[in-house]
């Protein structure tokens, strides 16, 4: 972990309300793993106060960058959009327990929304593709419109990308764990490690439950500190699973078994 | 001439601090989780999270809200007791040689004097500081802190518990702070700290619920600055121990104001979370300042506010 | 179906207000000086400056600084007393139709009550608030407001000489903010007001003096924004007075927590120096929120708060 | 009085530290007079919290532009140095009491450090030239790297200006009060319009004084509200001349005459 004044390299518009951040920041980008987030301060000032969690979206050691894909929801985000190139950000980071891309048969990644973010560097870094019999990523979004620009963010080659649409404006008309049941097929062992919105992740989580999948969900949470101190990132755990009730998304996470949480 | 380093030592009771510089309980964890941005035995001490007899879970979240220049917390003082503390988090820092000051918390002052005691065994502990902003639970659940009687009855059993130096860790939610700071000095305390967190609240107007699950939570930040230095100020002058000043400290001119009220030592809280160097920050200002004005010792700043 | 607008009429003892948006005290003059920007009479009403029976001239400058998301100020309650206020100040607020609430001090209980009596028989002044965290002169310097007895005291008579509704503004530099609140129900107000400032200092470690040529201050803006909502909150649920919510509002979502906690009127004060049309938008910001909540009514939103 | 959010249409490095921002504030420039301020919020969030005050450079009412000329010395003006063309900022005003420039025989304009910003506006507003014998303008500075940029800011046809530097590096090797004993002949009746840091409009209010020169001077405080009603902004003024002890920078001023303060 380091703390470092990271210059922006690159700001780029994605989408509505999406920009992609480019940072020069090669401690970082050397430590990092697939799941695990920065903590970058949007201002020098105190207000806003805190420093805001990012996923690392992509980063390169040899360039000596990280890339943030963001949404922006509020002061901070919008601050960030504002930011020019060569402005100095706070960075600390790479933060928390990233996905655990051990064994399995076939992998598959679903993301939802801003919630893709992290997929890239994870899809990215999975062991060479014959390791796996398959690697499948389904993406699910409100509308074409949202959903197009974020799975563009995706385009590695050879991977095949599902999508799914609440408005049918692209791919499925449906959610995205229709797009699961279509897809994950019952002969193999799967893996399904998974990033987006809380609603989505309880749908994903409890499909996997029910089909017996081993999952991974990606969640988010309120942060001060985002190493382990201030415990406010709290999320209930299961009673009787050795975590005294709560674990902390900073520091257990971001990255959880889904049996971990209590959803 | 060549000047040598200034003397940046003070004293808490017996305790020797190498700086001023200590982080303030309950935002560097058990100074293991920063230790790869600053190294705990470069700080004057590291306060640990507060620790209870029992483990505690905490509340439900969210548990944190920012606010304008500040931030509201009600963690509900989780923690892994004194027993798994002692073995599981104390080690390290002693390993470490890292000056460690132990902050608890207790639902009676019996339960104070209990943690004292344990703690007083325990190798690697340099002193204690008694956070008394909890309820007292057998008293009708007022807090310790807002009732000189109160104070002084749990400073005196912890004193009576224990022989390291004690520090009382005053709540800033009361009329008079300096009645309290005078009551835990009656009780035999080493030093009081100050300020604990101011009480605040919050609310989602969408949902029209508090933002935070337990209703109300505590101010700490930038915003509560200017409140904590007038209590240090205030209480420096009306008591002979050692403060400790807390309360909203990010940089080395904010750690200097407190100095120069009166504090002879600073606790850097919810700064930890907006800088994580800020400690390491703050030694290397205080120094710089000491050298440009000639000071040789810290001593010649504290308390050396001009009329 | 069509609408009509949200109704955002108040109460305080006999007076209703048009709607719950008034300035605080010290922060909107004497309703004049903001007039090409807002119109005063647009307001629910407008609180004036702190008046004495004799004209005051303050303290000495410095007497602002700021502070992280808010200031310290120290004016020391200059006026131009209360004849002046009558007879100069008062005629443009009565002509232009200004809901006006006269903010009175005083170093007695004698000297609160003779200005009530003075500003009982001037026409065009429809309410009283009562700053009580004023040093009582006569009893050792202790702010009324920081002691029941005394405030209930300073009611009672504000009360027995004046037949205007009566506005107690409260301190919030107590243990417990709840009993002064009491206490001046019991003595006989028709409402309360809070908080006024929190005190507060600041030091330039350059000269190594305070900022303020008073050394404290009072505390204001954002920055005490949580610590006012949660003493508002308590204080709703202790009397049955209406409260009026003042610490920290500049937008419309600042002012819905406040009513949403249980006030049933706020105050902006450091908002107007922030933005000084910051009334007008939380006046526009209530009603269009009321309208999007199918509100027919302020009272609907007024103590709403969810479990 | 105004209260907008300005297009910032220009900003301009001038000299080190200093920089020149126009506005876009039609309804500033209407009211505009020579010596008043405006408020001007740094940021949209609340660190640094309060508005900031900075003299009427120049405006064109014809172009509905206003001309702030600033130093960098802290968070806010920092703030404001970065800001780029296009954002938006909340500026109330004209506010206070401007020169008072009724009748003289001539007129002396002194001036020191970036308080040579209200000169400008001052200078170009002058009634035409004939109707003062003379029309002087004296600056003072530091240095003549600081002072030549800051003079070329008056750059005014037809106007002599006069200066000093306390090294010598550029004009007179001396103070501007020297300036003023050299050039202000005894023979005319002049008045002396001043503006700088606060040392120096002493030495000038002294200086006037002494040679029965009538002198106004345009103060600094700090300020919070601009409009009279925080009481913040008192500098003492003599006793006795009715103005109970405190006179308020932002209403009463920022312009004085120089007999008006306490000294
Ligand atoms: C581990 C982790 C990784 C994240 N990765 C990314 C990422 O890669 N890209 C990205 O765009 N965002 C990510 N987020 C969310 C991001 O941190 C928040 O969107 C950001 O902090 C909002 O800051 P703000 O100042 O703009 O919003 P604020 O002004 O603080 O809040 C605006 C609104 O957003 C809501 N909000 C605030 N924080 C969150 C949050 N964590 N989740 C949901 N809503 C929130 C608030 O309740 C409020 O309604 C991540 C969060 C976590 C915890
Ligand atoms: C009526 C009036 C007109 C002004 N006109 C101009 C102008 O045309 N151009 C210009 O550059 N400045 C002008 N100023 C000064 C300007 O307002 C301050 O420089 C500015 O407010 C500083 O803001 P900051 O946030 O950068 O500094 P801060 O971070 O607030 O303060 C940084 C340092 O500057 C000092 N400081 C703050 N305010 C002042 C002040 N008013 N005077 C002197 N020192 C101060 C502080 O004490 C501190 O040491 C004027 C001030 C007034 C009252
Ligand atoms: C997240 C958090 C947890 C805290 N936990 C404790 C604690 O366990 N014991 C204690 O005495 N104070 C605790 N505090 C209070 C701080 O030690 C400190 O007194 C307060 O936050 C004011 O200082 P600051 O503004 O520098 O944070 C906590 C504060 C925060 C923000
Ligand atoms: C400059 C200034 C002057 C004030 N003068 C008075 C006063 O005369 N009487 C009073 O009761 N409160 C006075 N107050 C307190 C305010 O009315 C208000 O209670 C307090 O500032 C908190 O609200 P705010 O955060 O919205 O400013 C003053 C506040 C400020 C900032
Ligand atoms: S964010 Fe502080 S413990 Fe997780
Ligand atoms: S700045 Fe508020 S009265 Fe002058």
């Amino acid at each position: 972990m380091k703390q470092i004044d990271a210059e922006i390299l690159k700001i780029e518009p994605v989408a509505k309300d999406i920009f992609r951040l480019t940072l020069k920041a090669p401690d970082i980008a050397e430590a990092a793993a697939p799941g695990q987030f920065v903590m970058i301060r949007p201002v020098s000032g105190f207000d806003p106060l805190l420093p805001r969690p990012f996923s690392l979206h992509d980063w390169s050691e040899k360039q000596g960058t990280i890339v943030i894909l963001f949404r922006v929801v509020g002061k901070g985000t919008g601050i960030l959009a504002q930011s020019r190139h060569g402005r100095k950000l706070q960075v600390v980071g790479p933060l928390g327990k990233g996905f655990d891309i051990t064994s399995a048969e076939s992998v598959c990644l679903v993301g939802g929304g801003i919630g893709i973010a992290p997929l890239l560097g994870l899809a990215k870094r999975l062991p060479e593709a014959d390791a796996y019999n398959e690697i499948a990523v389904l993406l699910g979004g409100a509308s074409g419109e949202e959903l197009a620009p974020l799975a563009e963010c995706l385009d590695i080659p050879g991977l095949a990308v599902r999508l799914a649409t609440d408005d049918g404006t692209l791919g499925h008309h449906g959610v995205v764990t229709d797009l699961m049941e279509n897809h994950m097929t019952r002969d193999r062992d799967w893996l399904v490690l998974s990033c987006g919105p809380m609603p989505m992740l309880k749908a994903v989580a409890h499909l996997c439950r029910k089909n017996g999948w081993p999952c991974q969900v990606s969640l988010e949470s309120v942060m001060a500190c985002g190493m382990g101190v201030c415990l406010g990132c709290a999320v209930k755990s299961p009673a009787g699973n050795g975590h005294e009730g709560y674990l902390h998304v900073c520091k257990d996470g971001p990255v959880f078994w889904e049996s971990d949480v209590a959803w | 001439m060549v000047r040598g380093k200034p003397d940046l030592e003070i004293k808490i009771g017996g305790l020797v601090l190498k700086n001023p510089v200590l982080t303030a309980s309950g935002t560097f964890g058990y100074g293991r989780e920063f230790a790869s941005l600053v190294d705990p035995a470069d700080l004057g001490a590291v306060v640990v999270k507060g620790i209870s007899l029992e483990p505690r879970s905490g509340n439900p979240p969210p548990r944190i809200v920012e606010t304008p220049c500040g931030m509201l917390n009600a963690i509900g003082l989780e923690n892994v007791g004194v027993e798994k503390f002692v073995s599981e988090k104390l080690p390290f820092l002693r390993e470490n040689g890292v000056c460690v000051i132990v902050n608890i918390l207790g639902d009676s002052v019996e339960e104070y004097g209990r943690l004292a005691e344990i703690l007083d065994n325990a190798p690697g502990i340099h002193a204690i500081e008694v956070n008394i902003s909890c309820p007292n639970v057998k008293q009708g659940g007022v807090a310790f802190g807002l009732d000189p009687e109160a104070a002084r009855a749990v400073t005196a059993e912890v004193r009576k518990k224990c022989s390291l130096p004690v520090i009382i860790k005053l709540s800033p939610n009361v009329t008079d702070i300096t009645s309290i700071a005078r009551a835990a000095e009656d009780g035999g305390a080493d030093g009081v700290s100050l300020i604990n967190t101011l009480q605040g609240m919050a609310i989602d107007i969408q949902t029209r619920k508090p933002r935070l699950a337990n209703v109300i939570g505590g101010l700490s930040g930038p915003a509560i600055r200017p409140v904590a230095l007038r209590m240090v100020w205030q209480t420096a002058k009306a008591v002979s121990v050692p403060v400790l000043g807390v309360g909203g400290i990010t940089t080395p001119e904010d750690a200097l104001e407190f100095l120069i009220a009166g504090a002879s030592a600073v606790q850097i809280g919810t700064g930890n979370f907006i800088n994580p160097r800020a400690t390491i920050q703050v030694i290397e200002g205080i120094e710089k300042y000491l050298i440009e004005h000639d000071m040789n010792s810290i001593h010649d700043l504290i308390g050396s506010l001009n009329g």
